[in-house]
């Protein structure tokens, strides 16, 4: 799951982080007020879930409370990425000394969280690794044991030749490790962190991803999904406990199984036509869950067929069988159905969609190849 | 012979009087599986299907010298599953749960490696060595017993492929889904390294997909170690970056763990890599043929040198 | 550092544990008002530093606040093993269906926690553990990976045969473990953990001991330190950074380390005589920090002769001369002093003791000796 | 020879810019020790004493190939630099530090250990092989090289008792002051086996305060493995129970780790426990007197056997 920058901060906060005072607001007429209180200059920063918004113009300077209600104007609604901007983060504007990056994911091979810094901040951290390596220094975490504050110094010392903010930099990076583990992250930054000339070390930027595995037992970062950010049909699936990708393609899928449904995009697509969506109904075989598949499919104008591939193993070929014809009845859908089905209860499930006048067969590849054709007419 | 579960293996069920657990360990009793017992903490001395159920991990080992574990609970209380499983002496951890939080799994890695044990999964169908046991939901009737090890990081796409192999004939020695969690106990190497080991595997089968680099290493250690034959399938090619594609290690993030890396990387040691699940029968069959010819000439070869 | 059962008892609430109602007090008046509050009968229990409250009269059980006030008013000022009551506990009453006992030590040897369960409760465990060891359960926790569910479960299955109430057990055992290692403690325990007729699982008893080497870390358990329960002496001692513990005898020691401290006890009593404390200066040669030891012990009327032995190391002889020099002149001890000195500065020391006619022995054996001796006449 | 600590022994010292630090150094150098550096963050590039100051652990070793370090910083960083010198690779760390808190020595334990390093301490003296090396605070002057053992929970006790040997003309090959907090990282076991194993070392004396059950347990392991002579002396036989005597170790709680306890242990299996510290070189005398002497009887009776 992804939050918004004021949330990543507000995280942060918690854990100790310096991060300069800011509030945020979906109301331009607030910001003034906002600027205002700071008393100082100001960033308004976009809130959206897309990187690039610097460059997109979501980020801009105000020198006082009425360049800022004029940037938010300009902000609020914008469009960065397909994304609309729906909130601005006001927020003191620092003197900046030098900017550094910080930032931890996991390192799936080495089953460790791995912490990254360099001297190279408030540029994309991807292109230091590609272009100067050595700029960056990468720290593994025993996670039996934590981030000690050695390996912190190491770090600091890596990006400031200063003692003194080093040490701070250390505690910086420790708060960010502490933050990374409590809230399930999958990845936590902070680019750049800054130094100002009076010898301050701040964040003022910040970025959390969560490990949706992680939310049912952090209620209060479940409660910042911010649903204007994601995909409308995307909530409706996860709330249907469905795994549902939006895509631009003409070919609904309906799959079990996250390696399958992919597979099947891809076969969708090496037979020279585009999916419409990646779907897995996982594991288990409640007739609801097909009917609520292909609700939200067909939410798709773009889509022309529905392409079920069934490999019945936990999920029973009739459970699906019935899923569909209740679906068929009940909201008589538009486009065509093609069904694969294979596995356990294949004979039964084809029975049952006689019913519906649907042949079922047992080729992943002929399948995808009917629903191309289909779609096609 | 097979890879990690052979027919000796004695196998407990956490989770058993469970929906899903009590289903499938009708399903593993009736395809053999030695299935000792049952864990679920308040109904000790009940049996789920003619399985006696124990208190806890610990009565069950000690009543039934269980040596395996097939974890069927909810992913709140997976880890403290895997935790008790290994802390009471099993060896070989199956962990079917989906949700597991990864840097749960970070901890539970480790203490796993330290213990001496193996853990196959999170988020995963589970280990068949096809003929001898099954620990896992896989469904076993597309399972041929064979020569070629398939290691996986999906469940389903793994039922496609291996029911492609059988149709033509191919069997397989262990059928392995690895899980689809960025953090996972057994690792594509891990199984690679078995198999190539395991002198009743002739061809190994390698279903990746996008996320992470375990591919890319996989690549490596083959060029380095093996001279079976391997094919490969990736899935993804199509998918976008920056989602996660139902696997919580599915996801293309950073500009890393796209397909086409993938590709390019198995292709460059010499792995063919299917365009279509079912070309991996085709493309193993051609390999398995090949390897046959060149063992057969090799010994002609040899033979005449005499 | 020794808590009182509110203390502890806070401490435990914070980490989720149940327990019945209560408040504190050292006003008698203020019971009926606390125990009307809590409206039902209510126990008043003594909150003192030592053990055996029950059997010397200090928890007494109230019908209603009456009588509580009347409990606590016989309560306050009571003397219990030498040590007066100052505060009381009133409590709500609860019913009793059984009585277990949870606690958690570090194991020296194992260099791990360990946790012990019985379900003989609401005794002493040492007790238990003499008689009837089958009847408790240890479990040593991995310090790196915590306690596990599966662990706190096993404990709470060897003392509950229902799941129901050994599943809140277990939970209780959690909230054990994590209040340990989270205020330092060198002891934890529940005694007794009762449960009620309905079902409930409650801490109804509870005891800290705290780690004082934690203290510098845990400000808000250091300001749990309650004085009154304290020698003033050894208060004193400690605010001075002197490690002191008051006794009997007559013969005052001042040692450097605590080994030899221990030691030069140990030859007091060898040679037929009691020492009045023991005491440790520490390895710094801080004059001051002798000038105040010498305060101290001579706070104690029963101390007939001051007893130095010093085996210089880090510790140098000149300082330690130069502190019972100055202490000497300023405060003319009513006592005589004799002195050992060896090791680091010796010779230094001895000629900075001439000057008000003290003859430095270096042998620990004669010292004692002639100390003995002078206490005598 | 000697145990742990020998000329070889390449030094650091942690916290060198310390005035304890800096001062033992001094000390230390003047012994003959090899103090190769020094760590102390944000002063890499100075020198004291004329040894030259890293800024990290890593730095230090890299430059001189460190081996050994001994630690004198606060207590709220003697945890980390514990940590930091063994993943530098140290394999001996000696801990000076007074007053780190019991709960973290818990996981610096099994961390150490895990990584094949030792800890002496922390709340100890140090380590001193007369003649040959010393990593710690002892005053030097006081010992004699020699053949006897010592290994000690104290610190200035220690000095008494060595004192008393070296009057006596007993040296000494190593001598240990393991620490006097309740977790330590060599217990007395520890050393008794390495002495028992050292072919330079003929006796051993044991100096335990109250507290704990380790000289319990050591009274076992001698009981089981050691032929060597021991001999003991226990502080705190007037020690009230509940208090804690100076060392944080040192309480007697729960009606165990008792000064009697201890004594009556170590006499079950013969080892003498000396009334006053001093006599503890009289002991030690007499035994190796002893031994001496069925040595040499022993000699002849093989010789006469011939």
């Amino acid at each position: 799951m992804k939050i918004h920058e004021y949330q990543a901060k507000e995280l942060f906060k918690k854990f100790g982080m310096p991060i300069p005072d800011g509030k945020v607001t979906n109301n331009p007429e607030e910001v003034g007020k906002i600027a205002h209180e700071i008393g100082k200059p100001v960033m308004v920063k976009a809130q959206v879930h897309v990187g690039g918004r610097g460059k997109a113009g979501g980020i801009k300077f105000a020198h006082n409370a009425h360049e800022a209600w004029e940037h938010a104007k300009a902000i609020l609604g914008m469009d960065i990425k397909h994304c609309t901007v729906k909130k601005v983060l006001i927020t003191e504007a620092v003197d900046i000394d030098t900017e550094a990056y910080i930032g931890i994911i996991v390192d799936r091979a080495a089953k460790m969280p791995v912490i990254m810094v360099s001297p190279e901040g408030g540029v994309d951290i991807e292109e230091v690794a590609a272009k100067t390596p050595e700029r960056i220094m990468k720290l593994h975490v025993d996670p039996m044991l934590g981030l000690q504050n050695f390996q912190a110094m190491k770090l600091a010392r890596f990006v400031y030749e200063d003692i003194g903010i080093a040490r701070k930099a250390a505690r910086v990076i420790m708060q960010l490790y502490m933050t990374f583990m409590h809230v399930d992250a999958s990845l936590a930054e902070v680019n750049p962190l800054i130094t100002t000339p009076d010898g301050k070390v701040l964040a003022i930027d910040a970025k959390i991803n969560i490990d949706d595995n992680g939310l049912y037992r952090r209620p209060e970062i479940e409660a910042m999904r911010d649903l204007d950010e994601e995909d409308p049909s995307e909530t409706e699936a996860k709330n249907a406990d469905l795994s549902f990708v939006k895509l631009d393609g003409s070919i609904g899928c309906i799959v079990n199984g996250a390696g399958l449904a992919m597979a099947t995009m891809d076969t969708v697509k090496h037979f020279g036509a585009e999916p419409a969506n990646f779907l897995d109904i996982g594991g288990s075989s409640n007739p609801d869950k097909v009917i609520n598949a292909m609700r939200i499919i067909l939410r798709d104008p773009n889509v022309k067929v529905i392409l079920f591939n069934i490999f019945g193993g936990i999920t029973r070929c009739d459970d699906v069988a019935n899923g569909i014809v209740a679906a068929v009845k009940d909201f008589k859908p538009p486009v065509p159905i093609v069904v694969r089905l294979t596995g356990t209860n294949e004979d039964e499930g084809r029975k049952i969609l006689e019913e519906i006048n649907l042949a079922a067969t047992s080729s992943m590849e002929d399948v995808v190849k009917k629903a191309i054709e289909l779609a096609a007419a | 012979m097979a890879i990690f579960l052979s027919r000796k293996n004695k196998v407990i069920v956490q989770g058993i009087t469970g929906r899903d657990g009590s289903f499938h360990t009708q399903q593993m009793v009736d395809y053999g599986t030695q299935v000792v017992g049952g864990v679920t903490p308040g109904k000790g001395g009940e049996t789920v299907h003619g399985v006696p159920v124990f208190e806890s991990v610990e009565d069950a080992v000690k009543s039934t010298y269980a040596d395996t574990s097939v974890i069927f609970v909810p992913p709140k209380f997976s880890v403290d599953a895997i935790y008790e499983a290994v802390d009471a002496g099993i060896k070989l951890v199956v962990c079917i749960t989906e949700g597991v939080p990864a840097i749960d799994m970070l901890k539970v890695y480790h203490y796993v490696q330290s213990h001496g044990a193996r853990l196959i999964g999170p988020n995963c169908p589970g280990i068949i060595s096809p003929g001898l046991s099954k620990v896992g939901i896989m469904p076993a009737q597309i399972h041929r017993k064979g020569k070629v090890g398939v290691v996986s990081r999906s469940g389903t796409l793994t039922y496609e492929v291996v029911f492609a192999l059988t149709n033509k004939k191919i069997g397989q020695s262990t059928v392995i889904g690895i899980g689809g969690d960025p953090i996972i106990g057994t690792n594509f190497i891990d199984c690679i390294d078995a198999f190539n080991k395991d002198k009743m595997t002739d061809g190994i089968v390698l279903i990746g997909e996008i996320g992470g680099t375990d591919e890319e290493e996989a690549a490596k250690y083959i060029k380095k170690n093996v001279k079976k034959p391997v094919v490969a399938f990736i899935a993804g090619r199509t998918a976008p970056p920056g989602k996660r594609m139902g696997h919580a290690g599915a996801i293309i993030s950073g500009g890393t763990g796209t397909a086409e890396d993938k590709i390019k990387a198995l292709n460059a040691v010499g792995i063919p890599v299917a365009d279509l699940p079912a070309q991996v029968a085709d493309l193993m069959a051609e390999k398995l043929g090949t390897a046959k010819k060149k063992k057969k000439s090799a010994k002609k070869t040899k033979k005449s040198s005499k």
